[in-house]
């Protein structure tokens, strides 16, 4: 049933730049795998070789023992070995039972056999968790539903090897225990696992044992039992890492005591969505949103922003009240918005990185010609503040990896320095050491005086970083945990409605 | 009297002549039903064979015709759907572009293309004393372009000392003619004629031998006779404009009245009606000259 | 509940979407009946809908390319250069032998082959060497007419007669009460919608033309499946033309002018977005017919100078597609 | 190190791609040189600059339009209406004053602001009425020519003798040695390459091509951006116009007839992709110089059958694409 993978001194070059110096490691059968290793160490584009998308420019895959050479994904997964993509990998104007079975339809005959395809799907989509009909359109979905879909995709392929590259970035824990229990289930029926993840305590949970990557070489690899979270982290970056998370500076005064909130929301309604939603965040406060999926979170901000249709009571900035019918009159008012979405509405991939960065504040660079120079050395600053690695100043978007992609993102958004920032997973799919990163500029824009919203999937996160937490369930706020009872627990029983 | 319902089926206002088409045929309409109570005369433009040989169908089906007067957009295609209308028991008259197919029409009312190309061939060879460099547009590539084309090709035939440099297509059109002579003039230093072949087209190669301030060019010679060429000519405001040959749209006009005319009273029309092309010089321009008409 | 109504919200618009250019059809067949009452009549639906067969087949391929997220602006004159080279055939054929049927049927799957042929050249050309369609068929578009023109002298390539005879019944006799063509064109729609939607074929043009970087790692053979949608379109020119040729009995430099642009017309009237991913047969045969029944309205009616017979035109395809516009 | 090679490799790569119609452009040249020694004649070179000058203008409104991923296929209809409108405007205010410079000027400023106007309509059908701009030029195509034809009867608009001697000059003047339309074609398209690469406008233009809703999200205005791009398109027509009507000083249903295929076909020649994101006005300008040249060309010589011209047109078009084809 499963089986055994050797990489032999695997080497990839994009164009002449060599991303994968000669990795050479094992898996053996049946095991559970994590890879770790930084934004760009090379993680996903070994397993793309490993599953037939990419081809080595040197060296070997070794399958149970023979030399094997995939051309595409459908050979890979002829033998067996099936990829999760860290992007997602969705034909949008396809249904869901169109896309899982894209490249692998049914057929009888000649002809289709979509009652197959849409019962089989229907059986994957049960085992992910997604309460979808089959012949809904992906376009449809939202973000996580999109990731499920990915799972059930790789799910209707009887993987005998499956690689899930970031599979729960953005997953809330609802999904991921799911996946988790799903993923016991596949290894005991022998299916050999690699998971990549940035979420170290999945990897301790999940994994038997753990290989790390860096610079496009193997590291090294150790039973994960022996190993502790901050080993791991340690083992990744190369260096001693410190705490993740910034010392917590004291809530500040609240609104009730007085003080002026930075922005304030009153009787928000995206229809279908969030329902009479009102929050404030306070000059220098970090303000969470935690919420299962699909709790509207993300909507309610689209809708703040004017990207939905949405009615609202009122809104206060700084005191006054404001109108926003767009994302333009947003960004004037000086509130801005990180999407949860990075590939399809938060960067252009096709787009240069000094093009990416400056876009929101492009008036500040046309006086009234835009001037590349200043635009260039902004893109200079950009990547020393928010440590954005790359070789090249002078490459498309789409040629840095997942976790350089969302630093740059944020760096996007900050850059018409904002009063108010609406950041929705900020760190998703970004390594240890850049969150870490991540986590200090937060708390640095909020010291300057920002208000920070943070949404997130993570609650780790949220407790570690944020001052005050709101949690949303089916569209309405639960509850506002503050400081004193900001744990884990607390917030996912607010979220899931169990808590009494 | 019989009724008659007449159907008029010609080719779009696409370029002037066709556009002259199109007025005369609602001249004609007009007049003739204010004079006829018996009369409906219901007139369709298309914009290719295609569309013309649907209309065809649509002025037997819908407005239940009982006569028509065809222009055909094009001889060969359109001689099936001409002859399906007349096995409807419809009186068929063509106008100036013969089917290949005789049969499929009662009469015949024809302008005269062997004489568009044949007069002013002869026209120039006379005035250049049988010798000179001479160029030539054409129209868009059709049946009706190639036999002006050979007839004047066949006058030229009897004067070897008169070089035909060129002839390249300019598609009736003011600005390709513009183009097609400024290529012209760069290319051959020596031209003394030009044949235009069309009114439009003749615009816009005067206008390119102002440009380039050539004198060498003696005649230009375009065809069918628009008002703004008669009046050129009438006026003598231009001495390369000596002459042009008549292709009176007016024809369609001349065709409605007497197929009309003719049906009322039951008759039929003489198989074949050629409306002559004949030379207009100064003296008998007045006759041509149709202020009103847009071409 | 919520969900449940949105979803009732979601299927209504996307219903309404899709209903939109019958709606619009439904609409000028009144305004059609009303303006005059032989619109109505059952002869003149007839002869609507075998005039739509040429452009409503050819919009059935041209609706594949389309959305693989291709197009094809040759339409027109390969159409006419495949009539043209036919009749040449065919007459060289009467020539040598006595079996005037015989030579139709050969003519008829000469069409048929030489459309796929040139539709193949040009997926060759867009897949293999790297060109944008626009330019590639644009460049045919242009290079079909002139050898046409070039076989004809300038003028018009004609079907003798006594083959013309034999043929001609291909065009104007009728099954059931039926039009030839229009049987034809049933067939080619339905052949169409079942290759579109209930084939590994039809599957891949969608997902191509929705993401063709999804496809290319879903395994599929994307340059495979973009060359077989310009053939398939190839043959439902060649198709067109078989039955074209009957009709007209010539072919000349202006057969088939602006058929492209009619053709795509109906397939972006009937629904389909330009940039590809995803579309419907069905839409575009109703888009081919409202854009015929337009001009067949025009022919019946004289209340609007025959000059602004274009702007009414423009003024009804505006407002079929406002009726069906996207959120 | 590496990268420095990779960089150097990627950008020759990049500038190949961007020289494609540059070679051909000058493999033409060297052609022509040897087909007519007059071709390489600077009057002939004024001749073709000239009268690339419409297109031109035309192609470089119509490269931001495609850069942002829409298509304007009405530009040669709209032309010839503005020249209709303008002559005919000119012609009454001639009676009324007698002022012939004033008549011109007002005519050519209202030639624009009248582009600008149908630009903008267009603009606003597409945004607000959230219709394909390939459905609403269509309709405009046909809507724009027949109300030409319906002004002019189907016969010309001339433009009265007085008013043309005045207005002449604009076309047949040289400042310079250069024709006065070759000057201006340059400014427009230092002017759009100015405003692509050098305004915020530009930038959005590419951004929202590029993918639109990104661009939504980081804030561009993307419905007033794409609004602006067909009003500038709408200008660039009203500039061409207003040049070509003291060419021959007339407009007629035949004005302008393709004008849109040769402008958009300037555009994808000079390397800019049809669905938009990414383009260049220098690469559009070479392009549209490119085909006029192809035809002066063939003007120049006769060593194909005239029957022919258009086969050549196509083949050196697909062969100037597949030099920049990219990887
Ligand atoms: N198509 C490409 N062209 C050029 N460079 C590429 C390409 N794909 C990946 N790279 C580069 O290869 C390196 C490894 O990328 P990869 O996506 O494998 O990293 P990763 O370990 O998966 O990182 P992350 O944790 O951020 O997902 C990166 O430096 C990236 O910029
Ligand atoms: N495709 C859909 N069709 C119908 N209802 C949906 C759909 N997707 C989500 N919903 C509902 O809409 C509401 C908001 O969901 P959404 O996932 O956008 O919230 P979110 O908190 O932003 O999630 P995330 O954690 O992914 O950011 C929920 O009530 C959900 O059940
Ligand atoms: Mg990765
Ligand atoms: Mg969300």
């Amino acid at each position: 049933m499963s089986i055994a993978v050797r990489f032999e001194n695997i080497v990839k070059e994009f164009g002449t730049v060599r991303v994968l110096h000669g990795v050479s490691f094992e898996l053996p059968r049946g095991g559970v795998y994590g890879l770790l290793g930084e934004n760009g160490a090379g993680k996903s584009t070994l397993m793309k070789i490993l599953s037939g998308y990419e081809q080595p420019t040197e060296g070997a895959v070794f399958v149970d023992g023979e030399a094997r050479v995939f051309n595409n994904s459908r050979a890979a997964e002829a033998a067996g070995i099936v990829l999760i993509h860290q992007e997602f990998n969705l034909a949008e104007d396809l249904t869901i039972a169109q896309n899982i079975f894209l490249g692998h339809e049914k057929k009888r005959g000649w002809w289709l056999d979509d009652a197959a395809m849409r019962t089989e799907t229907a059986r994957v989509l049960a085992q992910v968790g997604l309460d979808k009909n089959p012949d809904m359109p992906v376009r449809h979905l939202i973000v996580a539903e999109k990731q499920l879909v990915e799972i059930a995709k790789a799910l209707a392929r009887n993987a005998r090897l499956l690689i899930m590259d970031e599979p729960t970035a953005s997953l809330t824990p609802g999904e991921t225990e799911a996946l988790f229990r799903l993923m016991g289930r596949l290894h005991e029926a022998g299916v050999t696992i690699v998971y990549i993840s940035h979420k170290l305590d999945e990897v301790e949970r999940t994994t038997n044992e753990v290989i790390v990557m860096r610079d496009g070489r193997f590291v090294t690899r150790r039973p994960t039992a022996e190993l502790t979270r901050r080993e791991m982290a340690n083992l990744m970056v190369g260096r001693e890492l410190s705490d993740l998370y910034p010392p917590k500076d004291p809530s500040p005064a609240p609104s009730s005591a007085g003080a002026m909130p930075r922005l304030k929301v009153v009787g928000m309604t995206v229809p279908g969505w969030a329902q009479d939603v009102g929050f404030e965040v306070m000059p220098g406060e970090i303000l969470g949103f935690a919420g299962l999926v699909g709790a509207g979170r993300t909507e309610l901000f689209e809708g703040l922003l004017g990207l939905r249709p949405h009615s609202v009571e009122r809104i206060e900035l700084d005191g006054h009240e404001i109108r926003i019918r767009n994302p333009r009159e947003a960004v004037a008012q000086g509130l801005t918005y990180l999407s949860e979405d990075r590939k399809g509405k938060g960067l252009h991939v096709g787009f240069g990185l000094r093009e990416n960065l400056t876009l929101m504040a492009l008036e500040h660079y046309a006086k009234p010609w835009l001037r590349p120079g200043d635009e260039m050395r902004a893109l200079q600053t950009a990547v020393k503040d928010f440590g954005i690695r790359t070789g090249s100043l002078d490459i498309r978007a789409s040629s840095l990896s997942g976790g350089n992609q969302q630093k740059l993102a944020l760096a996007k958004v900050l850059h018409p320095k904002p009063k108010v920032i609406v950041l929705d997973e900020p760190t998703r799919g970004v390594d240890v050491g850049a969150k870490r990163d991540i986590y200090f500029l937060i708390q640095r824009l909020a010291r300057e005086g920002h208000g920070v919203i943070v949404v997130s999937s993570e609650l780790m996160e949220l407790v570690g970083l944020c001052h005050r937490v709101a949690v949303m369930r089916a569209g309405r706020l639960e509850a506002m945990v503050d400081a004193q009872h900001l744990t884990e627990e607390e917030l996912i029983s607010h979220a899931t409605g169990t808590k009494n | 009297q019989n009724k008659v319902n007449l159907g008029v089926a010609i080719p779009a206002a696409t370029h002037s002549f066709t556009a002259g088409i199109v007025w005369w045929a609602n001249a004609a309409k007009a007049e003739l039903e204010k004079e006829h109570k018996d009369l409906k005369v219901t007139i369709k433009t298309a914009a290719n064979a295609g569309e013309q040989a649907n209309q065809l169908q649509d002025l037997v089906t819908a407005n239940k015709i009982n006569s028509l007067v065809i222009f055909p957009f094009e001889s060969a295609a359109l001689t099936k759907p001409v002859a399906q209308v007349k096995n409807k028991g419809v009186y068929v008259t063509v106008v100036d572009r013969g089917l290949t197919d005789p049969s499929a029409q009662d009469a015949y009312i024809s302008g005269d293309n062997t004489a568009f190309g044949k007069v002013p061939a002869e026209y120039i060879a006379k005035a250049l004393n049988g010798k000179g460099n001479i160029v030539a547009m054409r129209g868009i590539a059709t049946t009706l372009d190639n036999e002006r084309m050979d007839a004047f090709n066949s006058v030229m035939k009897d004067y070897p000392d008169i070089k035909l440099l060129d002839a390249k297509y300019a598609n009736w059109n003011r600005d390709d003619a513009f183009k097609v002579m400024q290529d012209y003039l760069t290319r051959f230093k020596q031209i003394d004629a030009v044949w235009a072949a069309d009114d439009d087209m003749a615009v816009g190669v005067l206008k390119a031998i102002e440009q380039a301030k050539r004198d060498d060019i003696k005649i230009v010679f375009g065809g069918a006779g628009s008002k703004g060429m008669i009046k050129t000519l009438i006026d003598g405001k231009d001495s390369r404009i000596q002459a042009n040959v008549s292709y009176s749209p007016k024809f369609i006009y001349e065709a409605i009245k007497l197929t009309a005319e003719a049906r009322l009273k039951g008759e039929a029309l003489p198989a074949t009606t050629i409306v002559p092309s004949v030379l207009i010089t100064k003296d008998n321009a007045k006759d041509f000259y149709f202020p009103d008409s847009p071409f | 509940m919520v969900e449940g109504r949105l979803e009732r919200a979601r299927s209504f618009g996307s219903w309404l979407h899709g209903v939109g250019p019958v709606v619009g059809l439904a609409l000028l067949c009144v305004a059609g009946t009303l303006l005059n009452s032989d619109f109505a009549s059952l002869d003149n639906a007839m002869n609507v809908l075998t005039r739509t067969a040429f452009i409503g087949i050819i919009a059935v391929g041209m609706c594949f390319v389309i959305i693989s997220g291709g197009i094809d602006l040759s339409v027109g004159s390969m159409a006419a250069l495949i009539a043209g080279l036919v009749i040449l055939l065919m007459n060289t054929m009467a020539g040598w032998m006595d079996q005037p049927i015989l030579v139709v049927a050969i003519g008829m799957a000469f069409s048929v082959v030489l459309g796929a042929a040139f539709g193949l050249a040009h997926g060759l050309l867009i897949t293999r060497g790297r060109i944008e369609p626009f330019i590639v068929t644009l460049g045919t578009l242009g290079i079909f007419r002139a050898y046409l023109t070039y076989f004809s002298n300038g003028g018009a390539i004609t079907l003798d007669d006594s083959l013309s005879d034999v043929y001609s019944p291909v065009y104007y006799t009728s099954l059931a009460g039926v039009p030839i063509p229009v049987w034809v064109f049933l067939l080619v729609a339905i052949a169409g919608g079942v290759i579109l939607n209930r084939t590994a074929f039809g599957r891949y043009v969608q997902a191509i033309g929705s993401n063709e970087q999804v496809a290319r790692y879903a395994a599929v053979d994307v340059d495979k499946i973009k060359v077989l949608t310009y053939a398939l379109l190839g043959a439902c020119v060649g198709i067109a033309t078989l039955l074209y040729v009957p009709r007209l009995g010539s072919s000349s430099p202006t057969t088939g002018l602006l058929w492209e642009l009619e053709a795509i017309a109906a397939v972006i009237v009937g629904g389909t977005a330009l940039k590809g991913g995803a579309g419907s047969i069905a839409g575009t045969v109703v888009g081919a017919i409202l854009l015929s029944v337009i001009s067949n309205i025009l022919n019946l009616t004289s209340i609007i100078s025959v000059y602004l017979n274009a702007a009414v035109q423009g003024f009804v395809i505006i407002t079929v597609a406002f009726l069906q516009r996207r959120k």
